[in-house]
């Protein structure tokens, strides 16, 4: 009905052949706390607001030939910000009412070129700092909760208490560990998850008198895994057993790496095989192997994509959260245990969270309320924006 | 020689005849890659454009005396080398053998030296030389190297002496400064994997899950497929949360929750990898395809080795 | 000396790039540390290649068992570099015939193109096509209905596999509103609208749930390092 | 299938041969005892000429397994059977040749049976290949069987513009603000069949083959979410990106084709509908490639089946004691 009477409407002015009404006023100012990219523009309505398909917002920076659609914008709007501008250049901007047959009226143009300003902090990152600080905060406050002697109490992870036994079972059998910290480099934070888990295997490795593979797809991995094993023999108090050619660097290729671990496995045959760490497709090509040669395998990683192979072929795996959890809990070190709680903390935030969120859209729903709307219109694309 | 070695030499010696024979022997022959010669512009550099055994014989029935289409030594070498290779590494299946150990080394000694080559051309160059002694590597690898791009940026001395120290590893005194380049990467993937997470992933699965409970259609009438989904995405995001909690043991009624999460994981692993089996597939497809296809020549599903093109395969607007 | 500063330069640059996350004017400092760390890793090449040759050279003057291949490995590995540092068999690029440097490495017809065209790539390919067959296997051995837990999997499995045939798609095609009038309520269960469900409610809370967690736990592995806690990665004193 | 197991004897043979072990032992000790030790190298095997003899076999004979067409696929069809001759619809092929073997098909099959409904085609691309995918797929289906439609009245290509979803926003409601030319550089206004064509929310259905960003998902957001009365979207997508497309069915994406699948079974429709008795291979592509598939699938499926037939006897004999 609405759409048809909109149609009507603009049939009757398009017939008169009456030039569009333009809208007025166009104001152009700085969008406040930004990194200089955004500009806030304001204009008055045209006076054939309601028959109207939009306003079309454009923009024409210091070296552009000429004017660039920025939006176009819903009838009845006042305002809009545009983004996406560079802080270093100055723009002009232009605004005019769009009647459905696409024909324009004369722009509203800005008369100065206006050029958007960096402010030193962030507005748009304001909730998220704010976030930022609430999960940090909750891990800090119970490590030093820990600190102070609080007893923490965290549950049993089954991967992990069958580390022992797995590296157990290799000095028995007299074969070798093998650990794999992933396929990446040391700028994702799951190797260096990893290399602390790396940590606490290869100690018990030293203290169990078995020996340690670890074959790196990355030579800055192959770096960090020597210092970290090495470190490990020390605190267990066996230096000389540590044999730092156990740890080489094999190739960058992701194939070409599990090629050479594939038939290293198959030629050592190693009793336990540790895999922690970033995962693609090889996660099946090794945990297959390895099942193939009989090993007890425990595997973890931030990989969803690749969480599906391990849990068919591993004994045991550690999922997402569990694998970051994992060195902390192995060190049984109270300060390390109190991160946890602090995980803890932000997932009841997060559940919180969540519940407020459904209940406001639900309510929303049900009683058609606007203003319930835009609360949770805020909380969804402001706070967690 | 156990009896497994003996059949093994038998049939592979029976297998290498065969494929001699049909190499060598049939009328058409396989296994032979075919390049299009064609002078550059300055009429010294020749290029060649990879071409097929169906051009041969078309500019052949064209021109008998024809030069242009012709076979390539090197080319066909190579391919005879990847289906060595290919079916080098599928004898891994069965069990470790000389064949798969000679691909491997292969595999290992190629692509560690193909990751550093594109490492010095596509980083180093441009990223670190470029930097430094912009004019000198203009003059030398990039000519294209002007502008913005080309002035000197000293702020990469700093990778260059980090990159220093961790070569120091290789000094016979003083390893640990390798340590410092190690504790900058460390700590700066830390502090920017904190924020990127955080950011993206942490809020944007947050604000995903925030979805009405019942759903009302656009003419106000109840939705029950979507409310009945809506309500268990919701459900089973908490218990997947109450899943994943450290401080309880998996009893009472966060243990149930937890329990719930487990199913709702172990249906998304199930999920996962049911999906992923197509695509697998489809990559050995393409490996006994290289096989048939391209090296024996026993099928031509695309026409490539036929003498008369399909029409209109020709025509090019 | 060799632990204070490894750990005072980590909480440094952590720290650093958090804050810089929410002031303007140093907003691009992380894509600045990723290109440093791109260049720092391809120096480690230098590592990574040295430690490779070592222990390979180690193996042929040992005789050590299998010392053939180690060969193979060294052979293969310096020819390529050689070919592909020295740019055998590169004409220079189109744009800028003087500059005899100026060709890409890749470009077709050279040395190093013919290593990754008949080398590099058909081996990492095959290698990717093992998935295919070890796909199988595991299937066969781990979707057994051991508990609750185990026949979720596997019929999820089952349902998405067959879902992908024409015979899954054939079995529930009866569930037809044309076939019975109360059918119409039961279209769900047809094969291909089951797999809709399962990925789109399922899977999708699923992964929700793991990547809110995942991003958790980073924040606390994070903090750990930064924090100098877990500090196992800096050796010892 | 009796010809091509005449004269392919050999190859039929070397595939008994190397099964002939299992089939003996699982005679010798009985089919359970067999099945418990039994050698994953077996079922490497079973998958290795699961997936080789029936490329061999299409390969050589052309001929192509059963397909049943899912809902999905069948409303895709039914969205373009509806259309009248002459009715114009929007092509967008948003891909690279990278994922030409899963989306080619799908693209081939969709303008084949646009041109035997003579439908006006406005082809345009969001990557920057995809103009060069159109023209493959132009040459492929509409010189060759199509001769007869004319460039600028029957069809036309517009080609890449670069901005993703930018474009998608400008063009439902200005198409001529960002194309001013075709792809062979002729002026819009000189374009016969461009005549009255102002945006595309006059183009009765709009076919999007997509391989990521920019693709389906942004087609969705930004076409068919502010104009749901306006503008009707089925789209072929690569079987990575499906799953994340559903929940926009039936509301926003009136039909989905996921992967190779999804490929075949729109081609079979197509074909059964507008390929004759005895249709051309290259409408069949997809149809080939679920042949290796097929089998593939169920031999994991048996094997599942088995597994756990196996698994219920063993726990059946241990309760029994």
């Amino acid at each position: 009905m609405a759409a048809a009477l909109v149609l009507a409407m603009t049939a009757s002015a398009a017939a008169q052949g009456q030039p569009v009404a333009a809208p007025s006023d166009l104001v152009a100012s700085d969008h406040p706390w930004d990194n200089g990219t955004r500009v806030d523009l304001t204009w008055t309505l045209s006076g054939e607001d309601a028959a109207l398909l939009g306003y079309v917002v454009r923009r024409k920076g210091a070296n552009d030939p000429e004017f660039v659609r920025v939006e176009l914008v819903p009838p009845g709007t006042r305002a809009f910000t545009v983004s996406e501008l560079s802080p270093s250049g100055s723009y002009l901007f232009q605004v005019a009412a769009v009647r459905p047959d696409i024909t324009e009226s004369t722009p509203a143009s800005t008369e100065a070129s206006l050029t958007p300003a960096v402010q030193w902090f962030d507005g748009t990152r304001f909730w998220f700092l704010l976030t930022l600080i609430v999960t940090s905060g909750a891990v800090i406050w119970f490590i030093v909760l820990a600190r102070r002697g609080a007893t923490l109490k965290v549950r049993r992870i089954a991967g992990l208490e069958a580390v022992d036994d797995a590296v157990g079972r290799a000095t028995e059998m007299g074969r070798p560990v093998l650990f794999i910290p992933g396929i990446q480099d040391m700028n994702e934070i799951q190797t260096i998850a990893g290399i602390s888990i790396l940590a606490r295997v290869a100690r018990t490795a030293a203290e169990y008198d078995a020996t340690i593979e670890v074959p790196t797809s990355k030579s800055l991995v192959m770096t960090a895994a020597r210092e970290t094993v090495q470190q490990a023999y020390l605190s267990a108090g066996r230096p000389d057993a540590y044999n730092q050619d156990a740890i080489y660097y094999v190739t960058d290729e992701q194939f070409g790496y599990v090629a050479a671990v594939q038939g290293m496995m198959v030629r050592d045959r190693p009793a336990a095989c540790f895999y922690m760490g970033s995962f693609f497709a090889e996660s099946l090509l090794l945990a297959e192997t390895g099942n193939g040669i009989g090993a007890i395998q425990i595997a973890g990683t931030a990989q969803p994509a690749q969480l599906p192979f391990f849990v068919a072929a591993c004994d045991y795996t550690l999922i997402g959260e569990e694998f970051f959890a994992a060195s902390a809990y192995l060190s049984g070190e109270p300060d390390q245990l109190g991160s946890l709680k602090g995980q803890d903390v932000g997932k009841l935030l997060v559940a919180a969270g969540i519940l407020a969120g459904v209940l406001g859209s639900t309510a929303a729903a049900l009683t058609g309320s606007t203003w319930i709307q835009s609360i949770v219109d805020y909380f969804t694309f402001t706070m967690l924006a | 020689m156990s009896r497994d070695a003996r059949l093994w030499t038998t049939l592979m010696i029976l297998g290498a005849l065969a494929l001699l024979v049909r190499a060598a022997w049939t009328d058409q022959g396989m296994g032979r890659e075919y390049v299009r010669a064609s002078p550059a512009a300055d009429g010294r550099i020749t290029r060649y454009e990879p071409a097929t055994f169906g051009d041969y014989q078309r500019s052949v029935a064209a021109d008998p005396d024809q030069a242009t289409v012709r076979v390539s030594v090197p080319r066909s070498v190579g391919l005879w080398l990847a289906a060595f290779f290919t079916l080098a590494v599928f004898s891994f299946l069965y069990k470790d053998n000389p064949f798969y150990k000679i691909a491997e080394a292969v595999l290992v000694g190629v692509s560690a030296a193909y990751w550093m080559v594109v490492g010095f051309w596509d980083v180093l160059v441009p990223n670190l030389f470029a930097k430094i002694f912009p004019g000198v590597v203009q003059g030398w690898a990039m000519p294209g190297l002007t502008g913005p791009e080309a002035e000197r940026n000293l702020w990469y001395l700093v990778p260059l002496g980090l990159g220093v120290m961790l070569l120091w590893r290789l000094a016979p005194r003083g390893a640990w400064i390798a340590r410092w380049p190690l504790a900058f990467i460390i700590g700066t993937t830390a502090g920017l994997r904190l924020a990127a997470f955080l950011h993206g992933d942490f809020l944007a699965q947050i604000r995903n899950t925030i979805l009405p409970l019942v759903v009302l259609g656009a003419d106000g009438t109840f939705n029950p497929g979507a409310s009945v989904a809506n309500i268990l995405i919701v459900g089973s995001v908490l218990c997947c949360l109450a899943y994943f909690f450290f401080s309880f043991e998996h009893k009472g009624v966060v243990g149930g929750a937890a329990r719930v999460g487990i199913w709702v994981l172990m249906i998304t692993f199930g999920a996962g990898f049911g999906y992923t089996v197509m695509g697998r597939i489809a990559l050995l497809a393409i490996r006994l395809e290289f096989l048939l296809d391209d090296w024996l020549w026993l099928i031509d599903p695309a026409g490539r080795r036929m003498a008369t093109l399909a029409q209109g395969l020709l025509v090019n607007i | 000396m060799k632990r204070t500063i490894p750990l005072l330069i980590t909480a440094l640059g952590g720290f650093a790039l958090i804050v810089a996350y929410f002031i303007p004017h140093t907003q691009s400092w992380g894509e600045q540390v990723a290109v440093w760390f791109d260049v720092l890793a391809s120096l480690a090449f230098v590592l990574g290649g040295a430690n490779l040759l070592k222990i390979h050279l180690k193996h042929v003057s040992d005789r050590a068992r299998g010392w053939g291949y180690s060969a193979i490995v060294i052979g293969s590995f310096l020819a390529t570099l050689f070919v592909g540092l020295i740019k055998v068999g590169v004409s220079p690029a189109a744009q800028s015939p003087d500059y005899a440097w100026s060709g890409s490495y890749r470009q077709i017809g050279s040395a190093f193109w013919f290593g990754y065209e008949y080398g590099f790539q058909p081996l990492t390919a095959t290698m990717f096509a093992l998935l295919a067959f070890y796909i199988a296997s595991a299937a066969f051995r781990a979707f057994r209905a051991k508990n609750l837990e185990a026949v979720l999997l596997l019929g999820t499995a089952f349902i998405i596999l067959l879902g992908r045939t024409f015979a899954g798609v054939a079995l529930t095609s009866w569930i037809d509103p044309a076939n019975w009038e109360g059918f119409r309520y039961l279209t769900w269960l047809r094969i291909e609208n089951l797999t809709v469900f399962v990925m789109s409610v399922f899977n999708t809370a699923g992964n929700r749930a793991i990547m809110i967690g995942i991003a958790l736990g980073i924040v606390a592995t994070s903090l750990r390092v930064l924090l100098g806690i877990d500090r196992s990665y800096l050796g010892k004193d | 299938m009796g010809a091509f197991l005449r004269d392919e004897w050999w190859i039929m043979l070397l595939a008994a041969a190397s099964l002939a072990p299992l089939v003996r032992r699982f005679a010798g000790e009985g089919f359970f005892p067999a099945l418990r030790t039994l050698d994953r190298r077996w079922i490497f095997l079973l998958m290795f000429w699961s997936v080789l003899l029936p490329i061999y076999y299409i390969g050589l004979t052309g001929q192509t397994f059963p397909e049943v067409p899912s809902a999905l696929s069948q409303a895709t069809f039914d969205e373009i059977e509806r259309l009248q001759e002459g009715d114009p619809i929007l092509l967008s092929f948003d891909y690279d040749p990278a994922s030409e073997g899963e989306l080619g098909p799908m693209a081939t099959a969709f303008v084949k049976h646009a041109a035997a409904k003579g439908l006006r085609m406005y082809f345009m691309a969001l990557w920057p290949v995809g103009a060069q995918m159109i023209d493959d797929t132009i040459a492929r289906v509409i010189h060759t069987d199509y001769p007869e439609l004319v460039y600028g009245q029957d069809y036309v290509n517009l080609g890449f513009k670069s901005g993703n979803e930018g474009v998608i926003k400008v063009i439902v409601t200005n198409l001529r603000e960002l194309y001013t030319t075709d792809v062979r550089g002729t002026a819009i206004r000189d374009i016969p069949m461009m005549e009255g064509i102002t945006n595309i929310q006059q183009m009765r259905l709009v076919i999007n083959v997509s391989a990521g960003y920019a693709g389906t998902k942004e087609w969705v957001q930004y076409a068919v979410t502010p104009f749901p009365d306006r503008i009707r979207l089925v789209a072929g997508s690569t079987g990575v990106q499906a799953p994340l497309l559903y929940p926009y069915i039936p509301g926003q994406l009136a039909g989905l084709l996921g992967a190779i699948k999804g490929a075949a079974e729109y081609e079979k429709l197509v074909v059964d509908a507008y390929g004759g008795p005895n249709p051309d291979p290259r409408y069949l592509e997809g149809l080939r490639r679920m042949g290796p598939q097929l089998v593939a699938h169920l031999l994991i499926i048996t094997l599942i089946v088995v597994a756990n037939v196996l698994y219920l006897a063993d726990r059946r004999r241990e309760m029994r004691r």
